[in-house]
């Protein structure tokens, strides 16, 4: 794999999974009301948490995303009532998973974001783009042709 | 030249020498579980000629199981990536070596001539090392090969001389013109050598059972419907490794690849055991069962190839049958149908 | 042939002279010597076939899924399903309930022949072995004792070897030696219960981020996708794979290591309560890939953190199918403020 | 040495959608390199890959006759990967051809013969091809009879409808489209195409039949021509297999021995009588 110069002009690219009753609320929320956060993302919206199947994690590591952020419904607030508890399942064996086999457990991160908190989504935001700047750009399971 | 001896000390001065005009390929450790691969070696203490075979065979440094045909950028073709490197390869079992030159009948017939398959080929010198001590579940001598045969080498190596010295023996052009190269590290190949060669070459021979295959492709011509193949097949699990381990198997997938605007066209192995090699985009497949790819397997190597090249496409290497994680052993399966009224 | 086998054949003869089963999917000599291969037998006079020793390897249930797979029933002239027997070790057996429990067969028409189980031999460390102590030659006849195993090779010369250190790794750790809830067990030894403490996972965790990346990628660096591993595992049912659908092309399909790294996490996280640790894609792998450190890792994951393991009762519902308001969730991500 | 992977560049300049079920469409390319469309020579029957870098390649049949200068037809039909990836393009899109591909039909044997064109379906393309190459004032002479039955579910799924009404109205051609099943507006013929064959009894005397379309109406229309006299031999069809070479090597398209894109994808019934039955 190629080393891209890392140089101070380097920003994180991250793809945010946000389910679209919780998560995407609270980003559009943030959005509305000018709380400043970084432009670090890129945001894909699900219908649930429960959507993200880990083939999307690891795809959009492999396509070149330095980190991925998958937030949904707080526990016990979910649209469909238990989609985000059968995904916590997931995320934490595909986190554990990923950490174990030598990917910077930083680079993929879950979290609960509610539509009414902005400003929680705003600082959710800022604290993984650090992490991840930290970690500088991903290359594990980047595919670089 | 054609013949010629080596030192077993000098082995490692030869290696030297090749290197500087080109990379040496060689069985070399692989894995924790003492398998070995062919890959580039440094000296003859990397060499090991101790097993049977190599997990792999040596199709991959001609035929490798990934690369890049043709890089692109957006709509248009940007380059194409035609290999430049030439290697020299040591250490390659007879049943290896003539399975070359069934690629070479592929790749270079047909009306087309495969310019990657050829470049490589071209620039290579392939030298064999026979093979002494067969093992369970080697048949080269059921299928009109020898462990001290040379075809598809350049050279064949034996461990004819005193106290294991190597004998060297041309088998091309390619093979003198090597000889005459480094002459200074060899000495003359002396009677003496000589005899041993042949006396081993027998000996090796008779370590293996010879299957009596005659008129086998008659009998699978006329069975294609037989409710054989469905009976040897039941066991079969559909992986790709009798096809990916096969030194004569050649079938490939083409795909492209790409990140943003820009990427490559790939040339990768593909197996006629996968149930969708054969799958058609409408949703139709004509080989659906497994007892159709098994027979497509088996018809291709010892039915079709007679037809279009006029020999089987097998070696009898023998690895499909080891490491077939259900033993489903091609020889049992030729046998039972040469066996059919 | 070992008193295990004749028991074998003796039930298998009666499930046919009784029609009791259509099939029975058992174990017969390879045609190596030092090991055993699958095999369906379908009528009283096969069952001479069927053998049962330390060779016997495979993970039978890996062939449910298919015979209970069947082209769509016209109404009216719907075929019954088959009534099959297994042979099937405990791992087997496990592998069995987890394949019913998703719904892949139904339970009244198998028949579980329960076999104790003293450890099967891992054909590579025999290999080895012999490689070691004769050279190249290859094992034409194995001979299983209770402490030795002897080999007879290929240029003549027996062998009398210690079995422990030969037993696949998988059987080191098996805390389940003995069939449970078969239909017939069959009488034997089965293995003490091994030492599941995990210490392979246990030294793989002790290693730095680097040196785990480095370890899995160079593993993962020598597949070459032939899919052994998966058409292996029992629980790797699905007729469409994630690794080889073209729309969407999840990944690509040659060994570029990326694809192949994703290939080998994805699919043993597929394996979350189900694996069994039978080890059967490692035992598939031609290429001697070390998967253990990984797979074993999911099956950890999921006692752990779910106090799931397979292949027991049909009435738990999968892990993943399933959850508790109080499952744990250390993992989530809460931002310092805000 | 010539290297038979890389796809000639050609562009998109024109794209007609065929059938009322809009998953037809036929592309009309250029080639931008004159030396390319030079050498690109080609008779009814062949095929050729066509080439989406960054999708892939899928072997179609070529429609246009090279009595049609200066560009290729391609009727496609949205199946995979790539023929959606085509069917989303527009007039202008650069791409490949990788061509041509294959043995065309039996021309050498079809000189002075009387020519039995029979289709159905989307099968019709290289059939296309070959009407307008006998059709071509500069052909004509060299055949004798010709006479094309084609077949569709409705009149909305014929192709080349334009061309279709020519073909009718000339006297070098007996030219009989079908439909399955009587349709509103519809003032031709109606019946399945072996139906069809039937009634109008062509000789067999001194003709081959050339046959395209879909595997159940290819079965129900062989026992026809067998009757009308026709020999295995003189019965000619064209297969379809998954390619990905296109020139024999990579093995996924074989018939028994013989590759669909190398050998074929024109064979005699005869030949296929001996092989499995794989296609």
């Amino acid at each position: 794999m190629s080393e891209a110069p890392v140089n101070e002009s380097w920003e994180p690219k991250i793809v945010a999974f946000l389910c679209n009753w919780c998560s995407y609320a609270g980003a559009d929320l943030a959005g509305v009301s000018r709380m400043q956060y970084p432009p670090s993302i890129r945001v894909v919206r699900v219908p649930c948490s429960g959507r993200i199947n880990p083939l999307f994690i690891v795809s959009a590591l492999q396509s070149g995303a330095d980190g991925v952020l998958v937030s949904g419904c707080h526990p016990g607030d979910c649209h469909y009532l238990s989609g985000n508890l059968v995904a916590r399942r997931k995320f934490a064996l595909v986190k554990s998973l990923l950490a174990h086999v030598g990917i910077e457990t930083a680079r993929v991160q879950f979290s609960w974001v509610s539509a009414s908190e902005g400003g929680r989504f705003a600082s959710l935001i800022e604290q993984v783009t650090e992490d991840v700047r930290k970690l500088g750009p991903q290359r594990k399971l980047a595919k670089v042709l | 030249m054609d013949k010629a001896l080596l030192q077993k000390k000098d082995l490692d001065a030869l290696l030297a020498a090749i290197r500087m005009r080109a990379p040496v390929y060689a069985p070399a450790r692989d894995g924790g579980d003492g398998g070995t691969v062919f890959r580039p070696v440094e000296s003859a203490a990397d060499v090991c000629l101790g097993q049977v075979n190599t997990r792999l065979s040596v199709k991959g440094l001609f035929f490798p199981q990934r690369e890049s045909l043709m890089k692109f950028s957006g709509s248009a073709l940007s380059e194409v990536t035609l290999p430049t490197d030439s290697l020299v390869v040591f250490g390659v079992r007879p049943c290896d070596a003539r399975s070359l030159t069934w690629l070479d009948t592929v790749f270079g017939g047909g009306g087309h001539e495969d310019p990657y398959f050829q470049e490589r080929r071209k620039s290579a010198v392939v030298i064999a090392m026979a093979c002494d001590q067969p093992g369970a579940s080697c048949f080269c001598t059921s299928v009109g090969g020898s462990p001290y045969g040379s075809d598809g080498a350049d050279m064949l190596v034996s461990q004819a001389g005193a106290d294991g010295a190597l004998l060297f023996e041309a088998a091309s052009e390619k093979g003198r013109a090597f000889l005459e190269e480094h002459a200074g590290l060899f000495a003359p190949a002396n009677a003496q050598a000589r005899e041993a060669r042949e006396a081993r070459a027998s000996a090796a021979a008779k370590k293996m059972e010879a299957l009596d295959l005659t008129g086998l492709k008659e009998k699978l011509d006329a069975a294609l419907d037989s409710p054989l193949w469905d009976a040897l097949t039941k066991t079969c699990l559909g992986c790709g490794v009798c096809t990916y381990l096969c030194p004569s198997c050649h079938c490939f997938d083409i795909s492209d690849e790409k990140s943003g605007a820009d990427g490559v066209r790939v040339r990768s192995w593909d197996s006629c055991q996968y149930a969708r090699f054969t799958l058609h985009a409408s949703g139709h497949n004509p080989r659906p069962l497994k007892k159709a790819r098994m027979r497509q397997r088996v018809m291709h190597k010892f039915s079709y190839a007679q037809e279009t090249a006029g020999t089987a496409f097998c070696s009898g290497c023998g690895r499909c049958v080891r490491a077939c994680p259900v033993n489903l052993d091609i020889r049992g399966i030729l046998t039972a149908f040469k066996d059919l009224p | 042939m070992g008193e295990l086998a004749s028991d074998i054949r003796r039930i298998a003869r009666e499930m046919f002279d009784g029609k009791r089963i259509d099939l029975l999917v058992g174990f017969e000599k390879g045609s190596d010597g030092y090991r055993s291969r699958p095999v369906f037998i379908e009528s009283a006079e096969g069952a001479d076939r069927l053998t049962w020793d330390a060779t016997c390897s495979q993970n039978l249930a890996v062939y449910l899924p298919s015979l209970f797979r069947r082209e769509p029933q016209k109404k009216g002239v719907e075929s019954a399903p088959p009534r099959v027997a297994f042979v099937a070790k405990a791992c087997d057996m496990r592998s069995l309930i987890a394949l019913v429990k998703e719904k892949q067969a139904m339970r009244e028409n198998l028949i579980i022949i329960g076999v104790p189980c003293t450890g099967v031999i891992d054909a590579r460390k025999l290999e080895k072995v012999v490689m070691d102590r004769a050279g190249g030659a290859e094992v034409t006849e194995l001979v299983d004792g209770e402490e030795t195993i002897c080999v007879h090779t290929a240029d003549g010369r027996n062998l009398s070897l210690t079995r422990e250190p030969l037993v696949q790794d998988a059987c080191l750790d098996c805390q389940f030696s003995v069939p449970q809830g078969a239909d017939v067990l069959i009488e034997g030894p089965g293995r003490p219960v091994g030492d599941n403490s995990g210490s392979l996972l246990k030294e793989f965790a002790e290693l730095s981020e680097t040196e785990r990346w480095q370890k899995f990628q160079g593993e993962i660096s020598r597949c070459i996708r032939c899919y052994a591993c998966r058409q292996a595992c029992p629980m790797c049912y699905c007729t469409e794979c994630f690794a080889e659908t073209n729309n969407p092309a999840w990944i690509g399909v040659t060994t570029e290591l990326t694809d192949t790294m994703i290939f080998h996490i994805v699919r043993i996280f597929h394996q979350a309560g189900r694996c069994v640790e039978c080890d059967a894609c490692v035992r598939a792998c031609p290429m001697g890939i070390d998967l253990r450190p990984f797979t074993k890792k999911i099956a950890a994951d999921v006692r752990e953190l779910f106090g799931f393991t397979p292949g027991f009762d049909l009435e738990t519902p999968p892990p993943l199918v399933t959850f508790r308001e109080d499952d744990q969730q250390g993992f989530v991500t809460e931002p310092r403020k805000g | 040495m010539k290297n038979p992977y890389v796809p000639l560049q050609v562009t998109i300049e024109d794209v007609v959608i065929e059938n009322e079920l809009r998953d037809i469409k036929t592309f009309r390319l250029s080639f931008e390199r004159d030396e390319d469309r030079a050498s690109f020579t080609y008779l009814p029957g062949q095929f050729a890959e066509l080439s989406l870098f960054g999708t892939g390649e899928s072997p179609i049949g070529i429609a246009s006759s090279p009595t049609e200068e200066g560009y290729l037809l391609f009727s496609v039909k949205r199946t995979g990967v790539v023929t959606s990836e085509l069917h989303a393009s527009a007039p202008g899109r650069r791409m490949g051809v990788r061509g041509p591909l294959g043995r065309p039909f039996p021309w050498e044997r079809l000189e002075g013969k009387n020519i039995l064109i029979v289709s159905g379906g989307f099968a019709f393309t290289t059939l296309r091809s070959a009407i307008t190459y006998v059709l071509d004032p500069a052909h004509r002479k060299m055949f004798g009879k010709i006479t094309a039955v084609y077949g569709a579910r409705e009149p909305g799924e014929l192709l080349y409808k334009k061309s279709i009404a020519e073909w009718e109205a000339s006297v070098d051609i007996e030219f009989t489209p079908t439909i399955d099943r009587q349709k509103d507006g519809w003032t031709g013929k109606v019946g399945l195409v072996p139906n069809v064959v039937k009634e109008l009894e062509p000789s067999a005397e001194n003709t081959l039949a050339l046959v395209c379309g879909p595997p159940i109406m290819i079965k129900f229309t062989i026992p026809v021509l067998r009757e009308l006299g026709f020999r295995d031999e003189d019965i000619i069809l064209s297969l379809e297999n998954r390619m990905k070479c296109g020139i024999g090597k990579c093995g996924r398209c074989n018939v028994g021995p013989l590759y669909v894109c190398n050998d074929g994808p024109v064979f005699s019934l005869a030949q296929l009588a001996k092989l499995p039955q794989e296609y």
